[in-house]
C-alpha cells in the first residue's frame, strides 16, 4: 500500500499578476486540475509553499480571503532564489502550491468584537486575507480599524484596495509612512507605526488586535498595545519562520516545542510568551 | 513477554541464507580501513567482529542522506509532475545496537505524528531489525541515562544477546516471528540465561527526568554559552545521530526537467534558520547548541512523550572538537537553576 | 608547561586577556580546545602530543571575538594559520597574545613581525604518514585515483566538519551556502560531494597552512587534507610561495609572473 | 543501428581574442567540426573553474578554454592570472583523477582563424576517440535514493 506523497504540490496557473510596489508582486493562482479546485478549501491565517519549478519552494501566507472562491493569491517580495524565479513568471505560467498548512485566525471567537489590524510593510498580505474575510462577514464584528505603515509611499502594497478601504464607511483605515518617506501628495500620516497606534485613542475594551510586521515594529508595537490595556490573549500575530516541509517534520520552524508550521503561524501574545523568542 | 530461544553461532550462516533466500538484503556492521560501517553482507563471517558501534547510524536505511521526493518536466506553459517511489528493498538490519534499534521510534514520531511520510514509512515497513546486545561500552555511551540499556529490546524485532556458545534470541514482534518462521529449526528452546549479567555495565550518568523537568527554567543559563564556545557549528553530530531527523528540501533542475531532493540538515548550521531577510532566530552558536539539547530533551518529551536521544554516543565520537554530550548533559543536570 | 600556565595566570590576572585558549583533557585520551577565563581554570590546561586541533579556527569566530582579547596556545601549524589570517586581514596585529609552542618551549609573540621572524627560523615539513599517502596517490593510475576519491567521497555527508575546522575557512558566506546561482548542489550525492571537495581544494590552494585539521575533523575518515595539502604543495612548486609565512598578503593566485612556466597550454 | 558517437565540446573563450578568432574562422569560410558550443566571456580571467566543472556536470565530453596569447590581454593581465589558476586547477583535477585529456587550454588570437579551426578539429577528434565521458557522467545522479 502506497501512501500519499505529502511533498507533491498542486499545479497552479498564474491568472493575474499585480505589481504592488518595487520588487513586490501579487499572483492570483488558479488550480490546473478542476477536481483539486473543487475540493480545495482553506481558512484565513493559513499558508502554503509555492514552487517555482527549477528553483524550489518558498513559504508565504495565502493573501486572499477564503470567502473569495476559485483562486488563491499570494504576495511576495523578490529576495531569494525562489522569489526571484517567481518574479520572472508571466500570466499563464505554471507554479506549484502545497497547502493549506498551519492554524487559523479564530474569527468565530471574535464575533461581536472590535478588530484592530496593525501591519507594516510587506506584512500586510497575511492580514489582508483576514481583513477581507472579516469585511465579507461584516455583521459579525463591531468596529474594524486597519493601521498600515510602510517605509515609503511606494512601499505600500495593495494600493487599490487601500483606496477602497479608505472609502468604506464601515471601517477605518489609517495609513502612515516613515518620516521622509512621504510624497508631496501623500494624505496619510507620517510617522512610525507604534506612535501612530498610540495616538489613535483605541480602546482595548472588547477589542482584539492583530499585528504583523517586521520584528522591530512588532517589538515596539506590543508595549503600546499593552499600555492601552490589551491583554496578551487579545493580541494576535502571525510568525514567518523559515520552513522547508510545512508539515511539522523538517525542524526549521521549531520554536520551543511549537512547530510554527503546525501550531502556528497564528499565535496570541499569551502563547508567544510561553515560547523562547526564537522567531 | 518475548519468546526466548537459543541460536548457535554456526546457525547464523543458515539464518543469513534463509533471509537471503526470502529475498532480503542483509545490512550489518562491516569493517573497512579500520572503520565500522553498515554494509551489505551475505554471510556472518563478513560481519565485523568485536565492534562497539558503527560511526554512522542505521537511520539512513529508512531516512537516506539524499532521496528523491518528486521529479518533473517543463515544457512551455506546462509542468508534468512525477511522484517518486522510494526504492524500499526488503532489508534486515543485523547486529545493530539496542540504542540504534530504539532510535527508529524517535524518527517515526516525527515522520508520522501528523502528516504521514510515505518515504520513511515505505522503507521502515520493509525493514526488520535483528539487534545485538552490547557487551561493552565506552566513555561516550549513556543509554542507561536515557531510559535504554545495553540489552534493551525496544525497536528490535529480534534481539540477540551473545552467550557462551551462541546467542540468546528474543523474538519480539511479528516481523521477528516472520524471520523465525523462515528458519524455525535454528531457534532452539531458551535456557533462561540472565542477559543482564552478560550485557555491558553502563552506569547512569545523570537523572534525565530531573534534567527534562528543569530545562524550561534554564533556557538563559550561561552553561549553553560556555559549553558551545568550542563548537565549530558543523553537522557531524546531527548526521551521525540515529534520531536527528531535520532535513532540507533541495531543487536540482535544468530548464527542462528537475527533481526535488530531501537531504539531511542540522540545527547546528548557521543557515538552518536564516531568513531571506537576513534575520536569524538562532543567530549564535550557543542558541543552536541549546536547540539541539532542548529539542532532544525538552521539546521531544513534551511533544511526543519520548526522548529524542538514545544515548548511543555517536555524536561524541564523531565530534571534531570533542563535544561530549553525556558530559555536557551531566553538567547541565548539575546546574542549580 | 609550567611556564605556560604561569604566563596564562599572569595574563588573566593582569587583565591583559579575557581568556587563554589552549587545550584541556577531553573524552578518553582526547584533548580539546579549552577557554580558561579565570586564573583558577588555568590548571586544566594540558600540552602534549595529543593536542592537535588548530585553535586558530576560533580566532575569527564572533563568539570568541566577543570575549575580548584572547591568548592562544599556538603550536607551529597554529602559528602559520594565525599569520595567514593576519595576512588576509582577518586578524589585526596584536589582536591576540600568541603563546607559541615549539617542542615544549613557550615563546610569547606580541606582534606579527615577531611571529613572522619566529616562523622564518623553522622548516615546514609534511607529516610522514601524509607524505606516504600522497606518494601512494601519485603512483596510482589516473583511473585508480578517480576510483579512490569516488570511494572516499561516497562516505561524505557534507557535514562540513572539514570546512568548519579549517582556520582559513572563515568566510561569512561560504560558496556552499550561496544559492544565486547554486554552483554546488547542497545535496550530498556523488556529484555534490565531488564538486564540494574540488571547490574547497581550489579555495585553499595557496592559503592552506597544512595543519591537517580538516582530515582529522572528518567523522568518516576521508583524508580530505591530502587534497588541500597537495594543492598547497603545487603552489609552492610552481610559484615558490607558501601560505602561513608572511604577515603581508602574498597570495599566489591573486598575482602572476609574465614568465610563469607551464607546458600544457596549446 | 546506434548513431556514431559525436562528442559535446564546450568552449569557454574570451571576447577579444579567441572569440574574434573563431569569428574570423567563420568569415574566412574555413570549415571545422560542429561539435563545439562556444561560450563567450569578457576575458579568460573571468573563466571560473566552476564553469568548467558545471560543463562536465551537465554532460560535456570535452572542454576548450581559450583566450589571448600572453602579453596580448585586452585587460593587460587577465590571461596571466588565468594561467596561474589553470596551472593549479589542472593539478587539482589530476589529483582527483579527472581525465585531463578532455580539457584543453589554449591561446588563440583574433588573427588566428585557421588555428581555431585546427584546435577544434584536433580536440574533437581526440575526444571522439576517447568516447563519451561516461566515467564522470556516471556520478551525476548517483547517490540519490
Amino acid at each position: 500500500m502506497s501512501e500519499k506523497n505529502i511533498y507533491l504540490p498542486y499545479l497552479m496557473r498564474i491568472a493575474e499578476i499585480t505589481e504592488e510596489s518595487p520588487a513586490v508582486k501579487t499572483f492570483r493562482l488558479e488550480f490546473v486540475d478542476d477536481v483539486a479546485a473543487q475540493s480545495f478549501d482553506f481558512k484565513t491565517g493559513q499558508f502554503g509553499l509555492y514552487s517555482a519549478f527549477g528553483e524550489g519552494e518558498s513559504t508565504f501566507c495565502i493573501a486572499s480571503s477564503p470567502t473569495r472562491k476559485g483562486y488563491i493569491e499570494c504576495t511576495f517580495r523578490e529576495v531569494g532564489r525562489v522569489t526571484a524565479a517567481l518574479a520572472d513568471k508571466e500570466v499563464g505560467d505554471i507554479v506549484g502550491f502545497r497547502g493549506p498548512y498551519g492554524n487559523v485566525f479564530p474569527l468565530e471567537d471574535w464575533k461581536g468584537k472590535n478588530l484592530v489590524f496593525i501591519a507594516g510593510g510587506i506584512a500586510l498580505p497575511p492580514l489582508r486575507s483576514v481583513i477581507w474575510n472579516c469585511l465579507d462577514l461584516r455583521d459579525w464584528f463591531k468596529d474594524i480599524t486597519v493601521v498600515y505603515g510602510a517605509r515609503r509611499v511606494a512601499d505600500l502594497v495593495y494600493k487599490r484596495e487601500l483606496k477602497e478601504w479608505s472609502e468604506r464607511p464601515d471601517m477605518k483605515l489609517v495609513t502612515t509612512v516613515d518620516p521622509g518617506g512621504e510624497t508631496p501628495d501623500w494624505t496619510g500620516k507620517v510617522g512610525f507605526v507604534p506612535p501612530v497606534v498610540e495616538q489613535l485613542g483605541l480602546s482595548a475594551e472588547n477589542t482584539v488586535a492583530i499585528v504583523c510586521g517586521p520584528p522591530i515594529m512588532i517589538k515596539l508595537t506590543l508595549p503600546v498595545l499593552q499600555k492601552l490595556g490589551f491583554p496578551p490573549e487579545a493580541i494576535f500575530t502571525t510568525l514567518e519562520n523559515r520552513m522547508k516541509c510545512g508539515v511539522g517534520k523538517c525542524g526549521r520552524c521549531n520554536t520551543g516545542k511549537s512547530y510554527v508550521c503546525k501550531d502556528g503561524p497564528v499565535y496570541t501574545l499569551a502563547e508567544l510568551n510561553q515560547l523562547p523568542a526564537e522567531y | 513477554m518475548a519468546n526466548t530461544y537459543q541460536l548457535s553461532r554456526e546457525s547464523l550462516t543458515s539464518l543469513f541464507g534463509a533471509l537471503r533466500k526470502d529475498g532480503r538484503r542483509i545490512l550489518a556492521p562491516v569493517e573497512s580501513d579500520g572503520r565500522i560501517g553498515l554494509g551489505e553482507v551475505e554471510a556472518p563471517a563478513q560481519v565485523a567482529g568485536d565492534y562497539l558501534q558503527t560511526i554512522m547510524s542505521a537511520k539512513e536505511v529508512a531516512f537516506p542522506k539524499v532521496e528523491r521526493l518528486l521529479s518533473y518536466t517543463i515544457t512551455p506553459g506546462q509542468v508534468d509532475l512525477k511522484d517518486a517511489e522510494p526504492k524500499a528493498a526488503p532489508t534486515v538490519l543485523f547486529g545493530v545496537r539496542p540504542c540504534e534499534a530504539k532510535a527508529f521510534g524517535a524518527l517515526d514520531a516525527v515522520f508520522n505524528w501528523d502528516y504521514r511520510d510515505k518515504f520513511f514509512n515505505a522503507r521502515l515497513e520493509k525493514l526488520a531489525v535483528i539487534g545485538l546486545s552490547c557487551t561493552k561500552a565506552d566513555e561516550a555511551c549513556f543509554c542507561t541515562s536515557v531510559g535504554g540499556g545495553p540489552a534493551d529490546t525496544a525497536g528490535s524485532d529480534i534481539l540477540l544477546t551473545p552467550v557462551a556458545d551462541g546467542y540468546l534470541a528474543e523474538v519480539l514482534t511479528e516481523k521477528g516471528t516472520a524471520i523465525l518462521n523462515l528458519a524455525s529449526d535454528l531457534f532452539k528452546p531458551g535456557n533462561g540465561v540472565d542477559k543482564v549479567a552478560v550485557a555491558a555495565k553502563v552506569e547512569a550518568a545523570f537523572d534525565q527526568p530531573a534534567l527534562t523537568a528543569k530545562l524550561p527554567g534554564m533556557f538563559d543559563s550561561e552553561v549553553w554559552v560556555d559549553q558551545s564556545l568550542r563548537c565549530i557549528g558543523c553537522g557531524a553530530c546531527a548526521f551521525v545521530c540515529p534520531t536527528c531527523v531535520c532535513f532540507d528540501i533541495q531543487e536540482e533542475a535544468d530548464p527542462k526537467q528537475g527533481e526535488r531532493l530531501r537531504c539531511w540538515d542540522s540545527c547546528g548550521f548557521h543557515m538552518f534558520t536564516l531568513h531571506a531577510s537576513g534575520h536569524n532566530p538562532r543567530e549564535v552558536q550557543s542558541a543552536r547548541w541549546r536547540q539541539r539539547i532542548y529539542h532532544k530533551f525538552s521539546y521531544y518529551p513534551q511533544r511526543y512523550d519520548q526522548l529524542g536521544c538514545v544515548g548511543c554516543g555517536k555524536c561524541t565520537r564523531a565530534c571534531p572538537v570533542d563535544m561530549n554530550l553525556k558530559e555536557h548533559l551531566t553538567e547541565a543536570a548539575g546546574v542549580t537553576a | 608547561m609550567e611556564a605556560l600556565k604561569q604566563r596564562a595566570i599572569e595574563l588573566l590576572e593582569k587583565g591583559e586577556v579575557k581568556a587563554v585558549l589552549g587545550y584541556a583533557k577531553g573524552t578518553g585520551q582526547a584533548r580539546r580546545a579549552f577557554f580558561a577565563r579565570q586564573p583558577g581554570q588555568v590548571d586544566k590546561l594540558v600540552l602534549d602530543e595529543a593536542c592537535t586541533q588548530n585553535l586558530a579556527a576560533y580566532a575569527t569566530k564572533h563568539e570568541v571575538k566577543k570575549l575580548g582579547r584572547v591568548a592562544i596556545v599556538a603550536p607551529p601549524a597554529t602559528q602559520r594559520a594565525l599569520i595567514q589570517l593576519m595576512a588576509e586581514r582577518q586578524l589585526r596585529d596584536g589582536d591576540l597574545a600568541i603563546l607559541a609552542v615549539d617542542e615544549g618551549a613557550i615563546k610569547e609573540l606580541g606582534s606579527a613581525a615577531a611571529l613572522e621572524e619566529h616562523l622564518a627560523l623553522k622548516a615546514q615539513g609534511l607529516d610522514a604518514k601524509d607524505k606516504t599517502l600522497l606518494a601512494k596517490l601519485d603512483a596510482m593510475s589516473r583511473e585508480d585515483r578517480w576510483a579512490y576519491w569516488q570511494n572516499e567521497f561516497s562516505r561524505c555527508m557534507k557535514c562540513y566538519a572539514c570546512r568548519n575546522s579549517c582556520p582559513m575557512c572563515y568566510c561569512e558566506h561560504c560558496t556552499m551556502d550561496c544559492n544565486r546561482p547554486q554552483w554546488v548542489p547542497v545535496a550530498s550525492h556523488s556529484i555534490g560531494n565531488l564538486e564540494y571537495h574540488m571547490v574547497r581544494t581550489m579555495h585553499l590552494a595557496g592559503r592552506c597552512v597544512e595543519c591537517g585539521d580538516c582530515g582529522r575533523a572528518c567523522p568518516v575518515g576521508i583524508p580530505v587534507h591530502l587534497l588541500t595539502i597537495s594543492a598547497e604543495e603545487t603552489v609552492h612548486e610552481l610559484f615558490g610561495q607558501r601560505a602561513g609565512a608572511k604577515a603581508k598578503l602574498d597570495y599566489a593566485l591573486s598575482t602572476f609572473k609574465t614568465d610563469d612556466k607551464e607546458s600544457f597550454i596549446r | 543501428m546506434a548513431e556514431p558517437f559525436e562528442p559535446k565540446i564546450t568552449a569557454f573563450v574570451c571576447n577579444w581574442c579567441t572569440y574574434a578568432g573563431a569569428d574570423l574562422t567563420g568569415t574566412s569560410r574555413i570549415k571545422y567540426q560542429s561539435n563545439v558550443r562556444v561560450l563567450r566571456v569578457p576575458c579568460t580571467g573571468r573563466i571560473d573553474y566552476m564553469m568548467v566543472l558545471k560543463a562536465l556536470h551537465k554532460g560535456a565530453d570535452g572542454i576548450i578554454v581559450s583566450g589571448c596569447h600572453p602579453n596580448d590581454c585586452h585587460y593587460t593581465s587577465g590571461n596571466y592570472h588565468a594561467r596561474r589558476r589553470w596551472m593549479v586547477f589542472k593539478k587539482m583535477m589530476e589529483v582527483m583523477g579527472v581525465d585531463m585529456r578532455r580539457i584543453t587550454f589554449s591561446w588563440v588570437s583574433a588573427a588566428e582563424g585557421a588555428r581555431w579551426a585546427q584546435l577544434v578539429n584536433e580536440v574533437t577528434d581526440q575526444v571522439r576517440a576517447l568516447g563519451p565521458y561516461s566515467e564522470f557522467r556516471q556520478i551525476v545522479g548517483a547517490g540519490i535514493e
